[in-house]
């Protein structure tokens, strides 16, 4: 628990204090949502119908760009082996970390997706469900991308290669956040969406912590 | 008691050594020797349980190391090539974030750093550190908190001669309370009643 | 240790040998018989005309795409858990073939949809589930070649196999859980097969002869991987006594 | 003649049943042959190594 | 000469040479590219509509995620030091980093935009543009990121300063890169674009180079 | 010839060392001690151009080197703390690019790594190279090509003493040339004739 706590402390820290990542993230995201209506053209109507994929897709490829430092960095610098070989649990490390990966790139794309809701031209109802399914969905992406980021480290140009083996991870989460958004702009149904968006989030946990923690002590081999 | 049996262990497709036998009592210090390449290094990560043998086993008081890698992990400290530190953070939040990690109160970090010299450096940033002083905070762990067994590799590696001796000095009194020191160096360091293990290259 | 490690390779060896002359032959057979059929005499549906020929290729491979991959993840669990010499083995040799049977069912079902559908491609749920699947075999034959020391590489890809084996039930039920353009099964499904014993039996014809291919080259790259791990433990070998 | 032809014409579908086939075979045959000579090649390098073991000849251990 | 000769070719050996990397930004875009069509649905018409700023901004992306190790790496193991030390102009220097980064990024995409605008369902005419504009415009993308990656390497909030100065400087190329495809398939006139994307080129070629050398020389200080 | 006058350096708001003066003929070897912290880093990148001045200036033959730094660049060879080896390629394609990148003939590469006793280790990736086979490699530029002036910030870390030996030697044959090296050490490597230049940290 105490390293739980070290590790998340630490990589927050690092996230925030060094005013990199969290600001990357934010900025890349309303950038990147102000950048596409401007090269697909202002209809308003067209570009609400789109919206949710783009905001998502955003979401994914933000967690993306930042995915590949979460222990390439720490292996750089030593940090890797002293974690692993220091006496705690490694998926109690791998849990710390995801957790931190999550609070400086998913939370702050939570926080401020109801302004790329605005600039995308969402209604009231699927920029609450956008916020919603963001929420559920986000944590997903860095726990699944704990396991990619842990497979690949150590490996020769290791960011493209982590995003062919995650994207493909990915898929069900964009399925389900995106099209729960779709739905509740309709009116329809969303709850088994978001149930399956949940469910998706209980299995990643020990999955993503498991498997990148396993992954983890291969590298350090 | 630290010791290696039969150990042998292949490394991007060749041996570096093969049937190596090593025991390592209390209070003892054994400095590995050898060319570049005898496998220094390696043998230090095998016994932190950081790479797994190919033949051959480490065991401490005759159990196996991979039977149990957290209990082994907290009764040792390894120090590597690199100094495991984030530029970003002071030396003290370095230093302090050890000591959460490892469940010592935070308050041993300002003795720790005081220890090496460091107090007057203590809320730079690591990164503006010359070679030493940044050495020096990533050697400044050791005395944190008693743990057995310490492997140190290469640790006087940029130190100036003041530290090298503080250095000395600390691990005289990790080995008078009992504790072992492996540690691997080409020169520097002189450790009294080492016991002095060469290892020759495989090819 | 040691000698556990070799006995069980060297018995299955010893197997292959023996099985593989029957599984060639019975593989050839297969599709012979296979094609003769589906091609010629089977008739044309009275919707799909003579397109619904397609079938006999485009279902066995979609089978055997998903097969593969449930395959290279028990093997990878077996690797994993249990430590099976062969296990990691039979994963790796999988994948390629896994993955060329799914290159067949997307081709094939793209050839299929422009006659039936208009369109060669559209995103629906089971279409973009089985590209998927593609990139997950990509991902898996890319993290082998990426990683040079073959135990790394191993554990890796199995752990890699086995957090991606959740994408094969969504291939099998998107179509049920999604309303799409694409069949829902009419074989594999609870109640028993809903297709003409006419067309149902070349079809299990096919997918026999796919089976017993996937099959036969499976033991033909295990061995060839099996052999490669022994030149490399001998040339070690070699290389420790030089020293 | 005019049943092959017929055969080949596939109802008018010959332009997708064909491919379909073909693509399917160029798949199948080619991952069969590639695996056999990969199998074959090993066999082959065993054999040699295993031949030339007791002679203890200098080999590059650095071969790529 | 030989100083730009030798980077050129260590650069492009380290990008193709090890298990393919280029095949894997091919990969990435392609990936990237088919999640689009996943998270919006298959109503294939209004896809077409906003492909052009799908793939464009997939470019962006797949330019950004290699961009940071741009100069990174260098700086990481010691030999920025010897590039700019060496007595070689730093311009050339950064001229061959910039053109080896576009031979293993931008240029892969170009040859595969054909591919995408199939699975998109682009005409023949966007195609066509499609690959133009993306030939013209991905060069102006590894030139200006130059100097971002130049200007952020070693510096502390280089996340922030990466999103905040490269972005907005790729919107010109964005759309005029989009909008000519966009023309293309209206069949209009594309030619204004085409020559401002040209245009842009020119520009960034002495203002990348010789901006991204003098970001270099600061952070070598 | 090199020569500092009135030099004086600030980094991160509080100055290294101010008013240093030190001249480095024709053959003449210099080596920089100094606690850790002292400034040898910092002077050694100030010699080669890396770091500007805040006070004083470095001169090459009276002319000062802020005014060419291309032309000081080709006359000078820096060895840092870092290896500048990219691990993915092998040692030799490691030099060979080096060797392009100033223009030597890439015949001399195999030379170099012969002289450091890394022939046999040429085809291998850099990045699985022991800590002292990186060193020999990155100091294996020094054996391309003849440059005037060697800079070499702690050369002889985790070097063997064989190794220790080969450098010494190059060391002699290029002052024999009529070389310049200035280099920072905190032990080892035994220098005949060099004049030691001891820096104390400024605070
Ligand atoms: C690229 C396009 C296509 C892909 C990726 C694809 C994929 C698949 C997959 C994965 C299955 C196995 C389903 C299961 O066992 O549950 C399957 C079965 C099948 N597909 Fe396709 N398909 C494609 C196009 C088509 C087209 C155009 C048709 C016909 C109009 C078609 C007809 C069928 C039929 C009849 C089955 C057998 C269903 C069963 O009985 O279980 N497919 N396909
Ligand atoms: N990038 C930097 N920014 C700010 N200050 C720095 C920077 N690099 C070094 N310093 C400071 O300059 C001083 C001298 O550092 P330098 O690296 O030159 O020391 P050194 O003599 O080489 O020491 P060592 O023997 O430990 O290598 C140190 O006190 C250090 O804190
Ligand atoms: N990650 C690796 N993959 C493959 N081989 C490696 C790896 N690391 C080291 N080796 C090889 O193992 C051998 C021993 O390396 P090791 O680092 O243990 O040497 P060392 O005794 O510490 O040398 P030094 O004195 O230079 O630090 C070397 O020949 C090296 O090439
Ligand atoms: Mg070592
Ligand atoms: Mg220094």
């Amino acid at each position: 628990m105490n390293a739980f706590l070290a590790v998340l402390r630490r990589d927050l820290r690092l996230a925030f204090a060094q005013g990199g990542s969290v600001g990357l993230v934010v900025g890349f995201f309303v950038i990147a949502a102000t950048l596409f209506p401007l090269a697909s053209g202002p209809e308003r109507a067209e570009l609400a119908r789109v919206a949710p994929a783009v905001i998502w897709i955003g979401a994914l490829l933000a967690t993306l760009l930042s995915l590949d430092r979460m222990f390439q960095a720490d292996l750089e610098d030593g940090s890797l082996d002293l974690l692993l070989a220091g006496g705690a649990p490694s998926s109690l490390v791998v849990l710390a970390k995801c957790l931190a990966h999550w609070l400086s790139t998913g939370l702050p794309l939570v926080i401020v997706s109801p302004l790329l809701s605005l600039l995308l031209g969402l209604d009231g109802a699927g920029t609450i469900m956008l916020g919603k399914t963001l929420l559920l969905g986000t944590p997903t992406l860095s726990l699944i991308g704990a396991v990619g980021a842990g497979l690949t480290v150590g490996v020769r140009r290791a960011g493209i290669l982590i995003a062919v083996l995650v994207l493909p991870l990915y898929v069900p989460v964009l399925i389900f956040g995106a099209g729960a958004v779709d739905l509740a702009m309709l009116g329809l149904d969303t709850g088994p969406s978001l149930a399956l968006l949940g469910a998706v989030l209980l299995v990643s946990l020990p999955v993503g912590t498991l498997g990148a923690a396993a992954a983890l002590r291969l590298a350090a081999l | 008691m630290l010791a290696a049996s039969g150990l042998g262990i292949i490394r991007g497709e060749r041996p570096v050594f093969t049937d190596l036998d090593l025991t390592v009592g209390l209070g003892e210090a054994v400095v590995l020797r050898g060319p570049n390449g005898a496998g220094k290094s390696t043998l230090l990560r095998l016994f932190a349980g950081l790479l797994a043998p190919s033949i051959g086993r480490v065991t401490w008081d005759g159990a196996a190391i991979a039977d149990d890698r957290e209990a082994h992990g907290r009764r040792l400290r390894y120090a590597g090539h690199g100094d495991a530190l984030k530029f970003a953070l002071t030396a003290r939040q370095n230093l302090a974030f050890w000591a959460r990690f490892e469940g010592t109160p935070v308050g041993a970090v300002d003795g720790a750093l005081d220890r090496f010299g460091l107090g007057a450096l203590a809320d730079l940033p690591a990164g503006i550190l010359s070679a030493g002083q940044k050495r020096r905070l990533g050697l400044a762990r050791l005395a944190l908190a008693p743990r057995a067994l310490w492997l140190l590799d290469e640790p006087t590696v940029s130190l100036d001669a003041a530290s090298i001796e503080i250095l000395g000095g600390l691990i005289w009194d990790h080995r008078a309370a009992g504790g072992m020191v492996v540690l691997a160096t080409h020169d520097g360091l002189d450790l009294p009643g080492a016991r002095v293990f060469t290892l020759e290259p495989a090819a | 240790m040691m000698l556990t490690r070799l006995a069980n390779p060297t018995r299955f060896m010893r197997l292959a040998d023996r099985l593989l002359p029957w599984l060639a032959a019975a593989t050839v057979l297969a599709f012979a018989a296979g094609l003769v059929w589906g091609l010629g005499f089977a008739p044309p549906d009275y919707q799909q005309g003579d397109t619904v020929r397609i079938m006999f290729v485009h279902v066995p491979a979609a089978w055997l795409a998903m097969f593969g991959y449930s395959f290279m993840a028990v093997a990878s669990f077996v690797a994993l858990v249990w430590k099976h010499p062969l296990a990691d083995v039979a994963a790796k040799a999988a994948a390629p073939l896994g993955a060329g049977f799914c290159l067949i069912a997307l081709i094939t079902g793209s050839l299929w949809g422009e006659p039936m559908w208009g369109t060669w491609w559209v995103w629906d749920a089971r279409l973009t589930s089985m590209l998927v699947l593609f990139f997950l075999y990509v991902g898996y034959i890319a993290l082998w070649s990426a990683i040079d020391e073959p135990e790394r590489a191993a554990r890796a890809a199995a752990i890699l196999a086995l957090v991606g084996a959740v994408n094969v039930p969504i291939v099998k039920f998107s179509v049920d859980w999604w309303s799409t353009l694409h069949q829902p099964a009419s074989v594999i499904r609870m109640d028993g097969p809903t297709i003409d014993a006419s067309i149902l039996w070349p079809l299990a014809i096919n997918a026999l002869a796919f089976q017993l291919y996937f099959v036969t080259v499976l033991l033909w790259r295990m061995k060839a991987e099996l052999i490669g791990r022994r030149i490399r433990a001998l040339t070690l070998g070699i290389a420790a006594r030089e020293a | 003649m005019d049943d092959l032809a017929q055969f080949l014409a596939m109802g008018g579908y010959a332009a997708y049943v064909w491919p379909a086939f073909g693509t399917t075979f160029l798949v199948v045959i080619g991952l069969a042959v590639a695996s056999w000579r990969r199998l074959k090649s090993a066999e082959a390098r065993l054999a040699l190594l295993e031949h030339s073991r007791p002679a203890r000849r200098a080999r590059p251990r650095t071969a790529a």
